[in-house]
């Protein structure tokens, strides 16, 4: 029979060539992978008003017992299909993540993450056994997260990593049907979706990365949806007419500084710095005012147990800064501000914004753009400060924390160190609020970085379409998140 | 022979290219950077490093590199993990379908353009045209892109914005890129006949009593193609240059994007061979030139 | 349709001397080359000046008065040019990215010119087997879009504008190296060039007094044409990513930083697209006019 | 011998533009061509030789220059002012011409045949065939050999002499009522120069064609001519018989140019020095108002200065010097030069 | 394949011919120039081209010696090779004693001050961005490195006004001035470094029938006052026979004729001088007549015909003259011609 539902076109950056969600972990490609696979616990954001929290719910997985510390049974949902037909079946998830666990494997960055898992045994067809290495808080917030989505082991097999990636198959709401690296990706509904059958038809997402050209083709009904709307071309959306824009907010973009360069070494001049930076006007007229100042390295969506809304905002107070810059042993040496050209969202605009501040308490700052700051060293003479963002998912202090800052441009990290490892392996609760506070603490008092600001991410919808964005760069075009009024 | 020779040279100058490009490449960049989000560990990133062979002296990476290339394995890129030749020829077509085109209306226009405004010598339209390639030379290729983006899809939703699909589509980009390195074919014709027509041998065609058209499109135009022939297999060089940068504006999923791509992650194997084809292909280029002007100028032929 | 190089018009009755005498115009006017002259004139005074004459600081942020339009679309006499996305000054910004930009493309097309002249020179001069190495890498380098070249080159080398201009520069050279050498093999059947021989002049002496001053006028046109492509280079690096960086700002970074503006605040696009236009026509019509002045045939 | 005139050229006048300035090159030149006839124009590089061929067949690039005045009288229609339709129909078919440098003129990229056919096939409406036969049997003609071979070769495949021939077969492929040929031999070996002349006036002879004959070697002259038409800075300077040129001549120039040459059979024991016409050749864009010979002339007076000299006829001689009776008896005959 | 038959056919002759008044200035033995050509394919044979084959003779000090012979007969290949413009395949040179074709170039160096060349097209011969000053100080730069400025500006005045170039008119280009006055130009910028031995290739060919007489004389002038020897190079006939006082006749890259000049006005005896003198336009329209008219066209330089290359042409050639390869032989006082037949 005829299928009335609609097609659906997204306007995205870039449309790249590879989809094993082992491997497909940019920003970039998470709107996609996500409408095709999904994990053995699924996020449910719809409990937070603003999409910037989730709960973790059933996903593939029925149901999930802690059997002692270190071991967790899964019982998969039975009657979930592969998009090409394959039962969902406990073979397939051990696969899943010995695939990643093998440690010749490509998938460097998704083994980091799930390092923590020791074992999969496969208990029968429908029931995996998860064990870990040491009792893990955070094991089911890992199982949802992207890198943990569910591949079917015969098809994988047969086609091998690469040719996976080319042609994914997983048990998500779309069904891949075609794929133009830099241009376009063509999905089809999954009919037998386990959560019900998609609203839409087919999900296209095409590649436009002129920000010019992405409005166009919004204004122009060409895609339906689009997302990356620079900050300061929101109003030109808004005054198409046909397009409403969307937002929600997403991870915290910080500044990061080299404390093992001589100048920055005295915690004084960071301090001082930290204290220079007016964030509130960078939100106001950079993020039209739809950024947040957050508390310190925390996010809400951790949880009333580890999350302490007490902690201030990072105060601005240019004449403390001032004085603290005095008191220490900064000498007017360069302080270099590195950035990608491109990479963030107002990245550049808000380096010079920063160091014009900075300016401003009379350090000698200035911008460095470099598209290779990832690379940089410790012992880069270059390297200062550069600016970098956290995770926002998997929400946890554990991943926020310890993923962001026990890295090698703090110094001294030892003591930090320490306590992340232990929270890392506690699972009490209380014990784990200690811990974090207790290093946010240090974090506060070393300052080795800052805060800025927590940032939104802009999409452009058509009018006549529901659909609301997560706080990650998902874009979940499941049956309960996406309907078409008229 | 004279092949074989050029076929030898061109080889040798592709080798000298990929030698180049390989301990560029190698000395300055790390991908690794850009394979893993900036959140990762620098443990991971050494890993990773060892991973794709990047840890062992260039010399022993080269050798390598040069025993695949001779099994024909021009390696694989980093990214999506696949051979790189595949890669490439999943997007030549969509190049060559925004080149060719534009390569014939650029030729159309710079032909009609530049003979209109030689006949003309010094009308108001030579003047114009004169002043237009100047200036069309002097707009950036991205510039153009957008703002035709902006009048023909925003304005006057005449076009669509980008990407591949209905022939409406080709519109855009055909034309930015044409317009371009028309300007300098224009210019260039219009030098040649200007040249040609003060020839003896115009003159002489013309005490013969052979209709202007004649004299122009037979005598004249068949002696001032011949330069602007050379300098056409330079022009698709850069029309191929350009065409990087308009599959970014047009979202054209073409082999440009993927040279760019490459440059931008330091994805080597995909970077050299990219690198390799563009070379090839104005090699190429530049080798049907010579054949079309010795088919062109008997005076070639029996060198 | 009536043909240019055909017949002179008809006479219509007798013909008064007056008018006949008078030569028909031909060429570009002089006023064209004035103009021109000025132009750049102008932009290079207020290139070397801006430092002196730009109303604000080119970093000077004023994160409240952001992309103000230009005065005559309404803004304040404060930015005759409006205010970008920081808020700083377009005008002054403009200034100082007509110094950078200039200074990219002299010293770039100064490089090419100096390094394509040498390399053209010694390789027609010597012939044989440096002729061959030389002409192989001349080669080499045509077959690579010099887009190409440049982004791979500075993506790898950095963005430092003295690394741009020398990428840039030797990106280019190889067209000059080829054109010089085609000249200097053309003139070795010429003439006065066997004289020299025949007065004993040394291979080194001919290629300096006696060739290379025949190949000023070709160099010299392709320059004034490189200047505006190196320009667009310039802009496309820019656009594409790689081109001068903050705080350095040149016309194509401006360029670069317009086009996600160029919906809501197209004029922060025009401005430098105007400027590389006027520098590029005016660079054309120079060189025009260099090339006629520099040949002694053309000098009354 | 009743001859009827078939070209009258009157009063042309052709200024040429370049740099800003004005270059006479043809200035106020009158003349006339018989049926049959040889008339040759003599005259020094740049005295406006090729110029008046050009003016003559209304060939001056628009770009470089205009035929400023005058009349070309053929067959009562002028020339200068019919249609360009009709004036196609007349160019090669009626009046052909020979360019100065046949490498020059002939299409580099054309072959020999196409460029003989294309005449026929334009003004005779062969067929492709027809015309290919035509052209073949035309460089038989000329003395091409193997003329059926070299109608598809391309000119530089030529010696010099045979594309010259080439020239002449293209001109005289539709049996023109007027030969003008520029300077046909001057670069051409002395023994293929005889070919030529030899040619020429066989196929003139066959014909009955005029010719209209430019050349700057006297030598020539005095193996071809039946009229000499003498040009110096733009004007004829001196018309006449070819036996009153060569033995009474009346200008002073003519007289120069006589005596300059050296004779194969003088100048041998004691001195070998040839008499020189002094002085270069004047810049056809300064010239004074006066004569435009007086800087070279050995006779110049005053008055020379002042006006330029009208051009006086006797019998039929007529020659631009004010003082030519003057001169002439001065000197007495002019030794024979043998 | 008869390319080299010639070649091998070729006697030396070791013997230089006629040395005519005295010590030879110059002698030329079996002087050879190949010149390579450009091959289409590398599977035929290296093709060259004998511009100049196997040609001998001698100049007496202030003696001006003229060259004749058609286009591509190898005039100015025989002129640039005894120069070392262009290195000679085989054969000597000898200039005052010393075999210039042993010398390495920096030998060559101080000979080049002796031996000058004035070439045919004086448009091309002035370097066009240099003024005239300039060109005719260029040697001396070179040879006279020693001069003061104020010296070498007085010099280049002496120069210029002996050639009849007003010395007010050095700082000018050469374009603004005249084929003669170019010619003349070139021939002082010949003469600046005082040298014995002139090669004056087609000097008045490119010029105006009035302006050659003022170089002819020219050319008489400075052999008188400086003993300057002169090789008179043209296809003009009556030039060359007017100025020389010996004429070589060249024919297909071989001499076939040296004569004195009264008998090669009078009394050719090789049948191409005769045809070539024959050829030549009457001075007088009294004096027209038949001729002997060459036929055919000049063969290839690459492959000469055997044995006499002029056959192909000749009148009175016969079977033999294929076979054998005709020497110079003497036929009267300083007469020599190259022919089976006469
Ligand atoms: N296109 C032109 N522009 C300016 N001056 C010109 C042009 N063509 C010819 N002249 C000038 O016109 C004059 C006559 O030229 P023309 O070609 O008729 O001379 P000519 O007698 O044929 O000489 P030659 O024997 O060299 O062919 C010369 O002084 C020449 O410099
Ligand atoms: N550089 C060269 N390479 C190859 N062949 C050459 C070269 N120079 C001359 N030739 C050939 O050598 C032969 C003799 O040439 P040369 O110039 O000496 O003749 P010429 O008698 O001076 O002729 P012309 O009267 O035309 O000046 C010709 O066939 C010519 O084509
Ligand atoms: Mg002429
Ligand atoms: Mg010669």
């Amino acid at each position: 029979q005829e299928d009335t539902r609609p097609p659906l076109t997204v306007g995205v950056n870039t449309v790249r060539a590879n989809f094993d969600p082992g491997l497909a972990l940019g920003n970039v490609d998470l709107p996609i992978t996500y409408n095709m696979f999904d994990t053995l616990v699924a996020r449910d954001f719809s409990k937070s008003k603003d999409r910037t929290s989730y709960e973790l719910v059933p996903g593939l997985a029925e149901s999930w017992k802690q059997i002692d510390d270190r071991t967790m049974e899964f019982s998969l949902r039975p009657d979930v299909h592969f998009h090409n037909g394959q039962p969902l079946t406990s073979a397939d998830v051990k696969f899943t993540f010995d695939r990643i666990l093998d440690p010749a494997s490509d998938y460097v960055e998704a083994r980091n993450l799930l390092k923590v898992i020791e074992r999969i045994d496969a208990v029968d067809d429908l029931t995996v056994r998860i064990t870990t290495k040491a009792p893990s808080p955070i094991l089911l917030q890992l199982l949802a997260y992207h890198t943990s989505e569910i591949v079917p082991k015969a098809y994988f097999e047969s086609v091998g990593e690469s040719g996976f990636g080319q042609k994914p198959v997983g048990t998500g709401p779309f069904d891949f049907v075609k794929l133009q690296p830099d241009e376009s990706i063509d999905l089809k509904a999954n009919d037998s979706y386990f959560r019900g059958r998609p609203t839409i038809s087919r999900l296209t997402f095409r590649s436009i990365p002129e920000v010019s050209a992405r409005i166009t083709a919004l204004a122009n009904g060409e895609v339906d949806i689009v997302n990356s709307i620079p900050p300061d071309q929101l109003k030109a959306v808004e005054s198409l007419g046909c397009c409403k824009v969307r937002s929600v907010l997403m991870n915290h973009h910080f500044i990061q500084y080299n404390t093992y360069n001589p100048v920055m070494a005295d915690v004084k001049l960071r301090q001082a710095l930290n204290l220079a930076i007016n964030r509130q006007l960078l939100v106001d007229a950079l993020w039209d005012g739809k950024a947040t100042l957050p508390h310190s390295a925390q996010y809400e969506a951790w949880g009333p147990e580890l999350y302490d809304p007490n902690r201030p905002t990072p105060p601005f107070d240019p004449d403390r800064a001032r004085q603290l810059l005095k008191e220490s042993s900064y000498k007017g040496q360069p302080i270099f501000y590195v950035t990608h050209p491109v990479y963030y969202t107002n990245g550049v605009a808000v380096a010079e914004a920063v160091v014009q501040m900075w300016k401003a308490i009379g350090v000698n700052a200035s911008v460095r753009v470099d598209e290779g700051w990832t690379q940089l060293t410790k012992d880069n003479p270059v390297l200062t400060a550069r600016n970098s963002s956290d995770w926002v998912v998997p929400t946890d202090p554990a991943v926020t924390l310890y993923m962001t800052w026990s890295k090698d441009l703090w110094k001294d990290e030892a003591h930090f160190d320490e306590l992340a490892e232990e929270g890392e392996t506690t699972l009490d609760r209380r014990r784990r609020h200690d811990i974090y506070q207790k290093m946010i603490d240090l974090f506060e008092e070393e300052a080795p970085g800052t805060y800025l600001y927590r940032a939104p991410e802009f999409y452009g919808v058509r009018s006549g379409i529901q659909w609301l964005p997560n706080t990650e760069y998902t874009m979940d075009f499941r049956p309960d998140n996406i309907h078409f009024t008229k | 022979m004279f092949f074989i020779s050029r076929a030898l040279r061109s080889a040798l100058t592709l080798w000298a290219i990929l030698t180049i490009v390989f301990f560029a490449t190698r000395l300055t960049g790390d991908p690794t950077g850009f394979l893993m989000p900036p959140e990762m560990p620098e443990a991971q990133r050494i890993e990773l490093r060892a991973k794709l062979g990047l840890n062992d002296d260039i010399a022993t990476q080269y050798l390598r590199y040069g025993e695949a290339l001779l099994r024909g394995d021009f390696g694989q890129s980093f990214f999506s993990k696949r051979p790189v030749v595949e890669l490439f020829m999943e997007r030549v077509p969509n190049t060559l379908l925004l080149t060719v085109p534009a390569f014939v209306l650029s030729v159309a226009i710079g032909l009609c353009g530049g003979l209109w405004a030689a006949l003309r010598h010094n009308s108001l339209f030579d003047r114009s045209l004169t002043t237009a390639t100047v200036v069309m030379q002097a707009i950036p290729n991205f510039v153009v892109g957008i703002a035709t983006i902006l009048i023909f899809s925003l304005s006057l939703r005449l076009l669509p914005s980008g990407g591949m699909g209905t022939w409406k589509h080709f519109i855009l980009p055909v034309i930015t890129l044409a317009l371009a390195t028309c300007a300098n074919t224009a210019h260039l014709v219009r030098t040649c006949m200007l040249e040609v027509l003060a020839q003896d041998y115009m003159r002489y065609a013309r005490s013969k009593g052979l209709s202007p058209a004649v004299v122009v499109l037979k005598h004249g135009l068949r002696n001032a193609i011949l330069p602007v022939l050379t300098i056409m297999g330079l022009q698709f060089g850069g029309l191929v240059a350009g065409a990087v940068v308009t599959e970014s504006v047009f979202a054209w999923p073409g082999a440009g994007r993927l040279v760019i791509d490459a440059v931008m992650k330091r994805d080597f194997a995909l970077l050299q061979f990219g690198i390799l084809v563009f070379s090839a292909a104005i090699i190429f280029a530049n080798l049907l030139v010579d054949v079309a002007y010795g088919l062109l100028d008997p005076r070639i032929r029996e060198r | 349709m009536s043909i240019d190089i055909r017949v002179s018009e008809p006479i219509v009755g007798e013909t008064e001397d007056k008018l006949v005498l008078a030569p028909p115009r031909r060429g570009r006017p002089p006023a064209a080359r004035i103009i021109s002259l000025s132009i750049l004139f102008l932009m290079i005074l207020l290139a070397l000046a801006a430092p002196a004459i730009t109303p604000h600081d080119i970093s000077e942020q004023s994160l409240l008065s952001r992309l103000q339009p230009p005065v005559f679309a309404g803004g304040t006499d404060d930015h005759p040019l409006g205010t970008d996305h920081l808020g700083r000054d377009v005008f002054s910004r403009l200034l100082f990215a007509t110094r950078t930009t200039l200074f990219i493309a002299f010293a770039g097309v100064f490089i090419g010119v100096v390094a394509g002249t040498l390399g053209g020179l010694i390789s027609g001069t010597l012939g044989g087997w440096a002729d061959q190495c030389l002409s192989a890498v001349v080669d080499a380098q045509a077959a690579v879009p010099t887009t190409l070249v440049a982004l791979t080159a500075v993506a790898l080398a950095g963005t430092h504008p003295l690394v741009l201009v020398l990428i840039i520069g030797f990106s280019d050279y190889y067209r000059y190296a080829r054109i010089v050498r085609g000249q200097v093999v053309a003139l070795q059947g010429r003439s006065f060039i066997e004289a020299a021989r025949c007065s004993g002049a040394s291979p080194w002496r001919i290629a300096m007094r006696h060739v290379l001053p025949n190949t000023f006028s070709p160099v010299v046109v392709l320059a004034s044409l490189s200047f505006a492509e190196i320009v667009v280079l310039e802009s496309s690096l820019s656009f594409l990513g790689v081109g001068v960086q903050p705080p350095n700002v040149s016309l194509g970074s401006l360029l670069g930083e317009a086009r996600n503006y160029l919906i809501s605040t197209p004029w922060l696009a025009i401005f430098p697209c105007v400027v590389i236009v006027m520098i590029t026509v005016a660079a054309a019509t120079i060189g025009d006019w260099l090339r006629a002045s520099l040949d002694p045939r053309s000098r009354t | 011998m009743k001859q009827s005139e078939l070209l009258r050229v009157e009063n042309l006048r052709t200024y040429f533009y370049s740099q800003g300035r004005t270059v006479r090159a043809v200035e106020d030149v009158s003349f006339s061509v018989q049926q049959g006839s040889t008339v040759c124009l003599v005259g020094e590089s740049g005295s406006g030789k090729s110029a008046t061929a050009f003016s003559i067949l209304n060939l001056i690039p628009k770009s470089m220059g205009r035929v400023v005045a005058g009349k070309v009288l053929y067959g009562g229609e002028d020339l200068l002012r019919i249609s360009q339709r009709r004036q196609r129909t007349i160019l090669g078919n009626e009046i052909a011409m020979i360019f100065q440098e046949p490498a020059a003129a002939l299409n580099p990229v054309c072959t020999v045949g196409e460029q003989i056919a294309e005449v026929l096939r334009t003004h005779k409406q062969c067929s492709a065939r027809e015309a290919r036969r035509q052209a073949k049997a035309m460089l038989d003609r000329v003395g091409i050999p193997d003329a059926q071979r070299r109608l598809d070769d391309y000119p530089h495949q030529l010696s010099g002499g045979m594309r010259q021939r080439a020239m002449i077969a293209i001109a005289l492929s539709c049996r023109p009522k007027l030969l003008i040929a520029d300077e046909p031999t001057t670069a051409l070996d002395a023994t293929v120069q005889s070919q030529i002349l030899g040619l020429l006036h066989e196929l003139q002879a066959d014909t009955g064609m005029a010719l209209l004959f430019i050349t700057h070697d006297l030598s020539v002259v005095a193996e071809i001519a039946d009229r000499v038409l003498v040009m110096y800075a733009g004007r004829i300077v001196e018309e006449g018989d070819v036996m009153q040129i060569f033995d009474d001549p009346w200008m002073p120039y003519t007289r120069g140019l006589l005596k300059a040459r050296p004779g194969l059979h003088s100048g041998d024991g004691s001195s070998r020095r040839l008499s020189a016409v002094p002085g270069d050749p004047p810049d056809l864009a300064n010239l004074s108002i006066g004569c435009s010979f007086r800087p070279r002339c050995c006779h110049a007076a005053a008055d020379c200065a002042y006006r330029p000299p009208d051009l006086e006829t006797v019998r039929g001689h007529s020659v631009r010097c004010m003082h030519w009776r003057q001169i002439v008896e001065a000197a007495g005959e002019p030794e024979a030069v043998l | 394949m008869n390319a080299n038959i010639s070649d091998i056919e070729t006697p030396e002759t070791g013997a230089v011919p006629i040395t005519y008044g005295g010590k030879p200035l110059l002698e030329v033995d079996s002087l050879r120039v190949h010149l390579p050509l450009r091959n289409i394919s590398p599977f035929r044979l290296k093709r060259s081209i004998k511009a100049v084959d196997g040609i001998s003779f001698c100049i007496a000090p202030g003696e001006i010696v003229g060259v004749v012979g058609e286009s591509g007969s190898g005039k100015t290949t025989l002129g640039r090779s005894l120069l070392r413009l262009v290195t000679p395949s085989s054969g000597r040179i000898r200039f005052k004693g010393t075999d210039l074709t042993a010398l390495s170039s920096k030998e060559m160096y101080s000979f080049r001050r002796q031996m000058q060349m004035v070439f045919q097209d004086p448009y091309s011969s002035l370097n066009p961005r240099m003024t005239v000053a300039e060109i005719v100080g260029d040697p001396l730069s070179i040879h006279k490195a020693h001069l003061t400025t104020q010296a070498r500006q007085v010099r280049i005045a002496e120069l210029l006004s002996q050639v009849g170039i007003s010395p007010a008119h050095g700082s000018r280009h050469p374009h603004a001035f005249s084929g003669g006055q170019r010619q003349r130009i070139a021939i002082a910028r010949a003469l600046a470094t005082e040298p014995d031995f002139v090669v004056a290739d087609e000097p008045v060919s490119a010029l105006d029938v009035s302006v050659q007489a003022q170089i002819v004389n020219l050319l008489l002038d400075l052999k008188e006052r400086h003993a300057l020897t002169i090789l008179f190079i043209s296809h003009d006939l009556r030039v060359v026979s007017h100025i020389a006082d010996r004429v070589i006749v060249m024919y297909l890259g071989k001499v076939v004729e040296i004569a004195p000049a009264e008998i090669f006005r009078n009394a050719p005896a090789h049948p191409y001088t005769e045809a070539l003198v024959s050829a030549l336009p009457v001075p007088h329209p009294s004096l027209r007549r038949a001729r002997v008219v060459l036929k055919g066209e000049v063969p290839s330089a690459v492959t000469p015909p055997s044995g006499c290359v002029f056959r192909t042409r000749c009148s009175i050639a016969s079977a033999e003259c294929a076979k054998v390869t005709p020497d110079l032989r003497q036929v009267g006082a300083g007469h020599w011609i190259a022919c089976i037949k006469r």
